[in-house]
């Protein structure tokens, strides 16, 4: 397929998997004719009528709730939620029932079901618009929660959560839909529930996941031109369950840690993986695990979202002052 | 503009609610209604009897502290076994946390209705084995299963109409409107039967809506809003069996509202007196659901002593089995904790190990 | 049973739409409305074209890059306009991203009416100063927030009134049911104005409602619903003027639908060639609330070339004091991130040193 | 006064708080005739009428929302949530309205307003009844998140926050309801924003809130008389904003940190304790920060909460795994 955005690659996998299962379900807010605000649903609705791909009534509790019951009746529904902060109406359904329903009913009820929500910023958009809300779907058991980095994992990991047997949050790093990489179609890349090493390196383990790989990967690139760094990347692309083994170890060769991600760091996703660093990897840690993230304030104008987001910068200052042997 | 073919008048429930059999027990018309056939009054007489010594004993239970908690269901029997009797045999049923009667009605077993309020597992019973999705008590939530499940039924091509329980106090919640318009836009196959009590636990219907009817709320959804006299059990029959009739055939949901009353308090742990005086309670006591069906069914000459008797040595069995499949404590397995969270039990596996260092130690103290 | 002391039927909107004027610009009668006063309609005129002429400019911008989003309301201007003019001076506003005209009507500079949508601050005006709620996303929150705020108004013995906008798309959302419902048993003088432009982004009214009329909602919270042209901005004067009153004079809320249309795509960024056809959009270009308005002047000796010209003239001034105004880049101080999160900003200190440090070397490298 | 309850204490709190600021309104569902679901609002409608203390429709966006649009127009709403879990509906309203709108209006909108939650477990509730969803609220800029634990703190920190300027989340520990303490009423305690050392210790610092205080402080003292450990105890109090002074004053002298809640542990609040500990004490550490939390499931029936609930003899075993010299 050569050149493929991550865009396209959301699109090739639901067109795929509503291919390969009469089960799958896809809908939302203006997920039908029009192909969803950000186009990755594109073509569904005309392909596959709209028994398959449709648009429902404009309201998120009632989106994720029909959803349940569809999956009660055996379908594999994948919801849209049109903006991050538009899933907040769906909380309740969310939580106390998408996450629940397996639990309430010792297993008799499986809720095979994707709530794909576009998050994070950097796009210039609005208030309202750039949120990243994954601390509290990853503090509430019976979700699974994993964002994709790359176009490749994109298709791969939506395939997965779609034959999932349980609901899954898919967040998707809406900054990076445009992003392109040679992909060949159908791609598999490592199961769903496994982080990933994007560059090794022995001096420093740099965490991210979603929209952050990428400048992650900037950083280290940059760490190693302008302070000879050698840093290692980890695209955790599970947030829930983390992927604890392929971290530590990692950790425990670079003996230093940082966790980097939009949402404002307090409370943040940051501090479980800190808080599990240091549980797991404490008598390898040459300086506590640093945490880069957004401002502890609501998400900021367009015009002021470059000083809130981590960036390059703020990164390898961050990684500058990890306690290293030449400072002491 | 207008989204529906109808006569909008034709959505607005009639100008009283419908009624079969006055609270003498004699038979009324009702147009567009009839009396059902000799053996539903006597099933519908059964079932309440039946629900009614059910729900006795479920209040008895929790004065011995065997029930964590139960929400009396006493004066809604025609509701919920007129509403229950309707269902078809692939239709589904969506109670609430109140709904004990029409579950023990639908043929769950009553010790499995009781499982959750006895504090035991979440839901006492598999949801497909009798078509009937978790009690709920996250109010009107379920609401939006019920569109979601039944609209998949029909997408499947399957004829399966959904019943859904909604009280009074919860058609005031976000997810009562989401569930009505998704249905409607839909034409989903599912009948919202609210059981309008009048409370919902110490806030009267006054305070909860001013709305002419609750079953006034249908036309803005497009839909058919009925409302009935909910302590007539063959009028609760009759009518939620045609809007369960028209779902199946294709004709989109409708709203019910029962009108009738919660006798008890709203649960054992609640003290009515704080809120509302006891000759409300006393008028309706006069409108006692079984009593008029019996009134009605020994003037038709379709019950007598001997039946009558015959159903109440039934109940009583039910109840003396109750007592003595609650009369044990229930023992719960804890490991059973991290077996239904996720689909692959491996990610808790470091927690439960925890948990089962600590239960020898404790089996040793005991 | 019955909450309410009115007889239901007439919280039903009447049979067609509210219309004083016709296509045409003819005067026509509608029972229990009256054209309005010769200095209102003109007023109402010269609103209109301000507001087209601001909406004209502010998408022009878009294609310049001077603002991230605008979501025109071109062909919504008999709503916005003849519903804000019927404001009194106590009463507030709760306008959504859309209701730009109408935050330029209710007096807000439009400058501070773009700042959003520019990309500069949430919210470009101080909502006590001009009493208009910020311009709100969260489709139907807002709604919430005006029965809040006009509900303390009343306990303070204010006889204000709060007007909220809500979409068709809107009503949908639970909040907007919470919000009718909440007003409608407090009793709090809300006037709920839906705009029904057939869409919701890409999504028609049918897939969002099946109810006869939008106004055929306010029956289930037993308040009155009317609906009216949209497009005729005398009668949406006249009707919002009423409901308005009524509402401070302690009758409660009311919900009105205006029947419009959205001529543009949803906002800049959209694409309607994808899910709507060009007739549909050629049909409602003939019903222009402007020109049916300024028939109805000229007709009526209210409004001459001369008279024209004049507004003319002052709209191309306000549109060339937006471009003016916005012609530059909107500077924002990055110090102000964390100076409104909290009343007392230390806790956020360090983070603000962290960008502190960071600023004065990226000054350097401009 | 003598021998007060925490219930007690909120109860005057909120009717002091009535009596001394015309335009403090309480409200919510069944607050009215009955006094609330615990009792909390009892007397207040007859005492001061029902424009000051109502009930409201069932709906708890609803009354989050219409209490934002009132603290607009001056007044200080103070709403309940009748139980943890039925204040999901309302996230969407706490999270992007009344979290936020100071900011989006740069300061011109005050929302003074408070969120009462009677939180957390242990009272023998079904299903739904007993979560404890601190991480959500405190993971949210501009929002105040305290807790208190005793019956002096329940009246001292409620008064306060209903005189705070910013929205606060005020979670009660519902089964500390009915927990007695010799209290003059008005009490005066320490500022709502101020960690307290519950109990002075040098070995271990055990750090909790709400509800697990009264764990922790039974966990002392049986370390102390089983184990010969002097632990000290911190009862956090804010959890939002921290008071990361007090906490790291003590980290730092005694070495060892345990967090103790009963929110499942993944994502939870002490993950934030745990990564601000190890960033600002990490040389002082002599051993990881443990966490002793409810586990990663939903909350469980009630005839199991007690061993999902975190108890004396979890605290004991993660202080006894906290690398003491003697094990080495
Ligand atoms: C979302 C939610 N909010 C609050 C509650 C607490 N609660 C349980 S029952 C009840 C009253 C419900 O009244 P109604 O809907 O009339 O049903 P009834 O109890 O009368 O059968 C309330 C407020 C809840 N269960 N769910
Ligand atoms: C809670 C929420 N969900 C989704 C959106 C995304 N969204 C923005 S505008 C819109 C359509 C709104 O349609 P309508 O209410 O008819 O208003 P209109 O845009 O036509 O004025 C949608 C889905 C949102 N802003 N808020
Ligand atoms: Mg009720
Ligand atoms: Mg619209």
């Amino acid at each position: 397929m050569g050149q493929v955005t991550m865009a396209q690659a959301l699109n090739t996998a639901l067109r795929d998997s509503l291919r390969a299962d009469p089960n799958v379900l896809v809908f939302g807010e203006d997920v039908g004719a029009l192909g969803g605000v950000f186009r990755i649903t594109e073509g569904l609705a005309a392909e596959f009528g709209e028994q398959r791909c449709f648009d429902s009534p404009l309201a998120e509790a009632g989106i994720v709730g029909t959803a349940v019951g569809m999956a009660m009746y055996g379908f594999r529904p994948v919801v849209e939620m049109q903006f991050d902060a538009f899933a907040y109406p769906a909380f309740e359904q969310i939580t106390s029932h998408a996450a629940k329903l397996r639990n309430r009913t010792r297993g008799a009820v499986e809720l095979p079901m994707v709530i794909r929500i576009p998050y994070g910023g950097g796009i210039g958009g609005v208030e309202h618009h750039s949120d990243s809300s994954e601390a509290y779907y990853t503090h509430t058991p019976g979700l699974t929660v994993v964002s994709p980095a790359t176009p490749a994992d994109a298709y791969s990991m939506l395939q997965e959560a779609i034959t999932a047997a349980d609901p899954v949050v898919f967040l998707e790093p809406k900054r990076r839909y445009w992003t392109k990489a040679e992909v060949e179609l159908p791609a598999a890349t490592e199961p769903m529930h496994r982080a990933v090493i994007r560059r090794a390196g022995t001096d420093v383990t740099l965490l991210a996941y979603g929209p952050m790989v990428a400048t992650a990967m900037e950083a280290a690139e940059a760490a190693r031109t302008e302070e000879g760094r050698d840093v290692e990347v980890v695209d955790l692309r599970s947030l829930s369950p983390l992927d604890e083994d392929t971290v530590c170890a990692s950790v425990r060769k670079t003996g230093r840690a940082v966790i980097v991600h939009e949402a404002p760091v307090f409370g943040g996703y940051g501090a479980e993986v800190a808080a599990t660093i240091n549980r797991r990897c404490f008598h390898y840690l040459e300086a506590p695990v640093a945490r880069v993230g957004g401002f502890d304030i609501p998400y900021p104008s367009p015009k002021l979202e470059e000083h809130h987001l981590p960036h390059t910068g703020r990164i390898l200052d961050a990684i500058a002052e990890l306690q290293w042997e030449e400072d002491r | 503009m207008t989204a529906t073919e109808l006569n909008p008048q034709q959505l607005l429930p009639g100008e009283a609610p419908v009624r079969l059999v006055d609270e003498s027990g004699t038979p009324v018309q009702a147009e567009g209604f009839e009396l059902p056939a000799s053996g539903v009054l006597r099933e519908l007489h059964r079932s309440m009897v039946l629900g009614r010594r059910f729900d006795r004993q479920a209040t008895a239970l929790t004065k011995q502290g065997r029930l964590a908690v139960y929400p009396s269901s006493a004066g809604q029997e025609a509701c919920q076994v007129g509403a229950v009797q309707a269902l078809g045999a692939g239709d589904w049923l969506f109670p609430t946390y109140r709904d004990s009667v029409a579950l023990v009605t639908h043929g769950v077993p009553p010790v499995e209705v009781l499982e959750l309020l006895r504090g035991g597992w979440h839901c006492g019973y598999d949801p497909y084995r009798y078509r009937a999705g978790p009690q709920c008590t996250p109010l009107a939530t379920n609401a939006l299963h019920a569109v979601g499940l039944a609209h998949a039924a029909r997408l499947r091509g399957e004829d399966a109409a959904a019943l859904v329980f909604v009280g009074d106090g919860a058609t005031s919640e976000g997810d009562a409107h989401e569930a009505f318009n998704f249905a409607a836009v839909w034409g989903a196959p599912v009948v919202f039967f609210v059981q309008n009590n009048q409370w919902a636990i110490s806030v009267p219907l006054d305070k909860q809506s001013k709305a002419p009817t609750l079953a006034h709320k249908a036309i803005g959804y497009g839909m058919p809003g009925h409302h009935v006299d909910g302590n007539d059990a063959a009028a609760v029959y009759a009518v939620t069996a045609r809007a369960l009739s028209e779902a199946r055939a294709g004709n989109g949901p409708s709203l019910v509202e029962g009108l009738t009353y919660r006798m008890d308090a709203h649960t054992n742990a609640d003290d009515a007196t704080r809120y509302r005086l006891g000759d409300e309670v006393d008028l309706w006591r006069e409108r006692d659901p079984l009593d008029r069906l019996a009134a009605l069914l020994r003037e038709s000459g379709l019950l007598d002593d001997a039946s009558a008797h015959a159903v109440d040595e039934e109940a009583e069995g039910l109840a003396a089995d109750v007592r003595a499949q609650l009369g044990t404590d229930v023992h719960l397995n804890p490991d059973e904790l991290f077996a239904h969270v996720h689909a692959e039990p491996t990610r808790l596996r470091e927690q439960a190990d925890l948990l089962a260092e600590e239960l020898p130690a404790e089996q040793e103290e005991i």
